[in-house]
């Protein structure tokens, strides 16, 4: 039952990030291997310290973040908000471990140890980092296999499940809807359809389960059945919610997902 | 990419199992020569590793077979399953029209010949995309233009449609009247 | 349609026929439990004829497999043939995710339902585009709003994420704890 891992006979190539930058036609470009936030970026310069993650040598990696984040500015790639909050904590850091010890404890009682805090983000980020590396992988094995081709009944599968006696159903419901429509165009005040949704969402509030059928009957004019039916699109598109029809001419229930 | 490793010859075993994967992924029947050009086989060998493996498909119980049509080859369900594979993709949620497309087929059953804006008046929705569904499964026909204003095109009900409800003629259709009668029964 | 003769129980032999069809016909993996229904008949005894079928497969030299994928059983051609196949489709590997993209989605899969801000906390980094990119590749979905301040939107994966990760379903996925520390020699 459990299916065998299939020999794979192609390699994984793991792409890495890096930093090139290139003199080309005067115009210096820069190649920034994708960095995928700031977190990626300082493992990777962890990393070309050949450093450990829980002994992180601060000062170093600070100037060389900053470098980066700086070459990155001057050759006009902008920096994203997230690298510079980055190296805000950074600085923070390293300017907190210049100072003497006993004071720093003094004052902080090691409560909120910044660079404590980062390198749990960097062992928490790294799990994610080494996951997404494993689900690369998985979807590459996947791209190996195929399913069958199309068949005749795959787009046009000529089956229908429906009776003569469930088509005259429908008829006749679409007939009573147009008598009511009728009578209900008599008076009327009109809905918004903000008013309509707002309806729907205490309606789904108060109970679980919403019947969209009979909810759609009980409009009283076109343009009201209209907003009704546009609000159920905006629910469905906005909301956990679900349509549920149990069968083809049942009625269409809203739930909470 | 390239390949600069000397080709090993196939043999008929490897080629068997090669083609088997071809022909399952194919979306048309595809005939030996074609597969022998794609993998760079004889054409007479590919033909005969073919019908060994269609000789395999017949005896092996199998649900599938691999057969001859329109001048390529397919793999198919069994012709003596096609009850149960029928009544399996009955079941499938492709089987099922959508309410939408119910209505307008209710409408366009009862009222034939019928315009577009006529069943707009009854359903009070715009109707294209069921009415182009309907088309798409046969269940409707253009039954010519009507001599109006901006001659709309009409619709009717076809053949395929008489015979997946199981219908001599329209004049089978259940009557409003009769309605009353069969629903109080379920 | 309906069937008034007596219905004689399937053999084991017959059923694996049936099923072998079925799961041919339908155009998405299908599961044990939907094919019982559909053929009325016990669960577990679908479920042995189908691992019995699987195992066939693997002991004849086949170009296919039956496997089971998010939830369901499918047939699809070996791994190992994926040259040829690919060669004969003239297919390339679909475009590969971002760095960005396929962070989110790890983060996503072990932490669903998960928020924007919390995916934020996680990356370090916006994933505004990303989580677009995954919407856009039906990879994720919407899990409603979280009762929170904001209520902000939670976002889970799809059964087309298992099926692009070849995963029969979300425990299958390696505990996250697995991967810490993995490259911390290097």
């Amino acid at each position: 039952m459990e299916s065998q891992p299939e020999q794979l006979v192609f390699d994984f190539f793991k792409e890495q990030p890096q930093i090139i930058a290139e003199r080309n036609d005067e115009e210096l470009k820069l190649k920034i291997g994708e960095f995928a936030g700031p977190l990626d970026l300082l493992l990777y310069l962890i990393r070309q310290e050949q450093a450990n993650i829980f002994e992180i040598p601060i000062a170093k990696i600070t100037d060389e973040y900053l470098r980066v984040i700086r070459l990155m500015e001057k050759l006009d790639i902008s920096v994203a908000g997230d690298f510079l909050v980055m190296a805000a904590t950074l600085i923070e850091i390293k300017s907190k471990m210049l100072l003497p010890r006993e004071i720093v404890e003094e004052n902080d009682e090691d409560a909120d140890d910044p660079l404590k805090e980062l390198v749990n983000r960097l062992v928490e980020y790294e799990k994610f980092k080494n996951a997404a590396q494993m689900l690369w992988e998985k979807s590459t094995v996947e791209q190996s296999i195929f399913p069958r081709g199309k068949i005749e009944t795959d787009e046009n599968n000529s089956e229908i499940n429906v009776g003569v006696f469930d088509l005259l159903n429908v008829f006749q419901k679409i007939l009573s809807r147009r008598k009511e429509e009728i009578q209900m165009e008599i008076e009327r005040e009109e809905m918004s359809l903000s008013e309509m949704l707002s309806n729907i969402k205490l309606r789904l509030k108060q109970s679980k389960t919403f019947n969209v059928t009979e909810f759609f009957n009980h409009t009283r004019s076109k343009k009201e059945l209209v907003l009704a039916f546009m609000a159920i699109l905006e629910i469905v598109r906005t909301e956990a919610v679900k349509l549920l029809q149990e069968n083809i001419f049942g009625e269409i229930i809203l739930t909470k997902g | 990419m390239t390949e600069i490793e000397e080709k090993q010859p196939r043999s008929i075993e490897e080629l068997i199992t090669i083609l088997e994967a071809l022909i399952f992924v194919t979306d048309e029947p595809i005939s030996a020569k074609d597969l022998a050009n794609v993998l760079e086989e004889d054409s007479e060998f590919v033909q005969s590793a073919i019908e060994e493996l269609a000789q395999e498909y017949q005896e092996r119980k199998s649900g599938l077979m691999l057969r001859e049509i329109a001048g390529g080859w397919q793999i198919a369900t069994k012709t003596e399953l096609h009850d149960e594979v029928r009544k399996f993709l009955k079941t499938r949620p492709s089987a099922k029209l959508s309410l939408a497309a119910l209505e307008t087929l209710a409408v366009i059953a009862y009222k034939q010949p019928v315009t577009v804006p006529e069943i707009l008046e009854i359903r009070g929705v715009q109707s294209a995309s069921a009415i182009k569904t309907l088309l798409d499964k046969k269940l409707i026909v253009n039954k010519g233009r009507k001599e109006t204003v901006g001659k709309p095109m009409q619709y009717g009900t076809s053949k395929d449609f008489l015979i997946q409800f199981g219908l001599k003629d329209l004049t089978e259709l259940p009557s409003i009247e009769d309605f009353e009668d069969l629903t109080s029964g379920l």
